[in-house]
């Protein structure tokens, strides 16, 4: 069938675009695999590593903290203004990220200026919306007669909420907790204006880049993919 | 025990109108109506799912209507039974007894006591999705009975289930309620359920409870025409009286009885013969009638016929359509005895 | 029901923290409009909106051009791979913005370096997979028996393509279009590794802010803002 | 002109087993049998949508097996119509006409003359979500008759109607056939409609075509005891004959004719008489029965019947069984005809 082929051709040019760039950089890498090790020796890359590790991990467990709540609320309840709050959520997806840091220090200034906090704030404000349209998914595909059942023997609306809801939507959550721990490590832009202190690893590629070119700047960048790409992996 | 005093609610597509009734202890109440009609949503307004817009319900005197549905000590049973699927059927049976901190012993035992008589103390272990209709429904019962509830509410609890499941489960429900003694109020379309488990029956069409009363009185007096619809009279002929014969669209019936005035008379469609010629009797009433339409329900037929103007419905088998070639625009004779009419 | 009050309290910290940061943006905005004016008579500051609207545009035209023939074929046909492709077109989504600007460099090095090319180049690997996303579920949508009748009655599969399923799949590729333009616009990090310059309103935020300081770089912020929230009050 | 030669084709849950019949020019041909026998699938094959894995169709003498749909000139209505739901009925109709190229106007004077024939002519300006379902129907058989087609290939056209359009349509369609003369195959699980429209019948059961012929044939002459239960013969009852006596699991039965050794009869369920005593008359068989279950379809109840090691079918009217009180477990009288019984 002539059409698809023609289709599937056009097609694969993106796929190629998206692929290619990964496995040029892993090959690449592969054959120069002293500038791998000695950044893995680097304390600095270590420490950076570290950064983007613990405050992403933070932000995803802020993101269900509060995500989870509200994607509940937002599954199960009709209320005046629901549909200006689903859009609320999703306002964070359009919004330039180099704005996104700027409309931060606008509104906490100095809260967030260069510290770990700011880094989360910045990481929060992006990646919020995924953990909570999980949740809101999870609940939806839980049906509510369980919780109602539940109910009439003898639970209270917050013990049906944890011994049926939480446990059925765990999955959906759970991979939307993901989603937005790697949404959070690959913010850059607002990270850039409102915390460059402590260092990310994702702000360090840059500055190794500016600083010390290309070949410096590439064994971050593949140690970070390796762990998107495994995280993506577990997700899947 | 129960009473539900004029609960009205507007609910999605559904406006439930005015529903009174009561159940009494160890009864097996039934409500009966077409799909649609708002049985979900009562039972659901009784669970305290649902609030209602208006009315009251009592539970042994106490107004419970604002309560939540943990506080009533009633038990619901959904049309898909709602076994939660994460959990064991013995976790399943025992989560009523856990949220009352029953202890773990007595648990146990209740739990098997009552599997026992249910017959899945072989599925404990199991979970929901491994379970057949029939063994999904046992479980169900079982997770809603070992709290001892004051009343067992079910909603279409044999409609997931083929014919023996269905069959063999309608005989243990009334096994079961003589040895475990609760009180059911139970949501059906289904006239064979009513005849066989309902003390009592409501008759419920269009979100209003129309008749009330025992299986035998309800099937056999229906209150009134619409009813009559609901329980098989699909044809009814309005027309004037005097003594024995009908005038109704310029046809002329005979009666089983002296009337005079407007009445209107109730015939089944089944009560209705057709035959390509005619089959004059005495006690009979017979007619030459057009096909207007037919409509195949599985294997019966409902044959639409024309009499002048006046239009009824007769079932025949589809053998008989097939031997008789019935089909749009065929001429018929169309018979009924008298004592097949119901006057209302 | 306290428990969903409780859970509407605990979920609206989100709600509020996506919300403020806009509102006193937009507030404090309004209250120094001079400074708002002085900007939209900036020429630097014209120019890289200009290049910002033209590339993000450019960059979603070449996403649908090539992800609605992507899309069709993956919701049209079972290939051998499919899970493959449809993992790898949402594997950008995971990685930090600052390695996709070292690969496509590592990869395409000096042909995208510093050029309208390099920032589109950035801007598709971010957005394409909005665009084939929506267009597979656009044709998802549409009945598949559609154009098996189309067929009968005397169209080829092009012609069945182009007369059945590409117009009942308008509405939804649109919106796909909307979704990848917005996050074409939206990136920062890759952009400012791939190409600083020519420069995009989005760099020019971190640059004013950089060199100027809070105050000079919000009214830009407030600009792309209002240009994001149009595009995607549109988009619902 | 279409000849299909021994197809077969496993696709999803459906499996096609040498599949092998022919259609005349002018004539009605209708595939009959439940759903779920692989009909769909059968036609998509004859439409160039599906390749088969094995066989060959022929079209006027020529093999089309492997030719794309738009070259085979024959057209398709699935069930659902697939009417384009961004065209107006006008251009629903001259869509295939503008693919060949039609002038202008040509296809105006065409399409407003098959909306004429097809009573569509008021609705041309229309979207097709605007339309009723008959309405529906009739722009898709416009659209695919507009073409001159071959032969057209139809889905169940009748299933998703009411009743009244539904009967008002098969009239219809056999007027159009009159005046526009096309070649038709058509399938579908309805009795009326094979019986109404169909020149030729073929009963399609579980992925094979087991007997083709005439509608009166077919039925009248089962040619299997599978044909024969999917046409009504919910009974069949095998045993050891002599003479007019029919031996099974230990019940005698009586015979309309003398038979010997092994044989089948099939009894329709229709044809059993059940009442609450004995009313033994010289022409019947009777027997005292256990009710096994009942299962209700509609305004009929089908009554599973246990006589000694026999299991029968009956069916009852709703309002029979609730005038006898007919439930699982009662004893019934069970009689039929001699002549009731059909010997295979």
């Amino acid at each position: 069938d002539y059409t698809l082929y023609f289709f599937a051709a056009l097609g694969s040019f993106l796929v190629v675009y998206i692929a290619l760039p990964l496995l040029v950089i892993l090959a690449k890498q592969a054959s120069d695999f002293d500038m791998l090790l000695r950044a893995l020796h680097d304390a600095y890359v270590i420490e950076a590593l570290r950064n983007s590790l613990l405050t992403a991990t933070a932000t995803a467990l802020i993101a269900l903290l509060f995500g989870v709540p509200l994607g509940y609320v937002l599954a199960r309840k009709e209320f005046p203004g629901k549909s200006l709050v689903q859009a609320l959520v999703d306002v964070p997806i359009v919004i330039p990220h180099s704005v996104v840091g700027i409309m931060l220090l606008v509104t906490f200034s100095n809260a967030i200026l260069d510290s770990y906090t700011g880094i989360i704030a910045a990481m929060l404000f992006v990646s919020a919306p995924f953990a909570i349209n999980a949740a809101r998914d999870g609940f939806l595909a839980v049906d509510e007669g369980l919780e109602h059942v539940a109910r009439t023997l003898g639970a209270s609306r917050l013990r049906a909420f944890f011994s049926v809801a939480l446990p059925m939507a765990f999955p959906a959550i759970a991979s939307g907790a993901i989603m937005t721990w790697a949404r959070a490590i690959s913010e850059v832009g607002a990270i850039l204006i409102v915390a460059y202190y402590p260092k990310t690893a994702q702000v360090l590629v840059m500055e190794y880049f500016n600083n010390y070119g290309l070949r410096s700047s590439r064994p971050i960048s593949v140690i970070l993919i390796v762990m998107s790409l495994t995280v993506f992996v577990i997700l899947r | 025990m129960l009473e539900v005093k004029s609960v009205s609610k507007d609910w999605k597509e559904f406006r439930l109108r005015e529903i009174s009734f009561d159940v009494s202890e160890g009864e097996h109440f039934i409500i009966l109506g077409p799909s649609g009609a708002g049985k979900t949503v009562l039972l659901e307004i009784i669970a305290g799912i649902i609030e209602p817009d208006a009315g009251r319900i009592l539970l042994n005197g106490e107004d419970i209507t604002h309560w939540p549905p943990e506080r009533r000590g009633l038990t619901y049973i959904p049309q898909n039974y709602a076994l939660f699927p994460h959990m064991s059927v013995f976790d399943n049976i025992a989560f009523g007894l856990r949220l009352r901190r029953v202890p773990r012993a007595e648990i146990e035992r209740k739990v098997k006591e009552i599997a026992e008589v249910l017959g899945i103390a072989h599925l404990l272990h199991r979970k929901p999705k491994t379970l057949s209709g029939g063994e999904s429904q046992r479980v169900a019962i079982a997770r809603a009975l070992v709290v001892e509830p004051e009343l067992l509410l079910m909603d279409e609890p044999f409609a997931n289930l083929d014919v023996q499941t269905r069959s063999k489960l309608l005989g243990e429900m009334k096994r079961w309620r003589r040895e475990l003694g609760f009180t059911a109020l139970h949501v059906t379309h289904s006239f064979e359920e009513a005849v066989s488990l309902g003390d009592r029956v409501g008759v419920m069409l269009d979100g209003r409870l129309v008749q009330t009363g025992s299986v035998r009185d309800v099937f056999s007096r229906p209150a009134s025409e619409e009813v009559a619809r609901f329980l098989g009279f699909e044809n009814i002929i309005e027309g004037t009286a005097e003594g024995r014969v009908l005038r109704s669209n310029g046809v002329e019936i005979e009666l089983p009885a002296e009337v005079r005035g407007r009445v209107r008379v109730g015939l089944r469609p089944e009560d209705i013969i057709l035959s390509l010629g005619p089959i004059r009797t005495s006690a009979r009433n017979e007619f030459k009638a057009l096909v207007e339409s037919v409509e195949e329900l599985g294997p019966l037929v409902r044959v639409h016929l024309r009499i002048g103007g006046l239009h009824l419905r007769a079932f025949i088998t589809r053998s008989s359509m097939l031997e008789m070639g019935i089909t749009k625009g065929r001429e018929v004779y169309v018979s009924f005895k008298a004592s097949a009419l119901h006057v209302f």
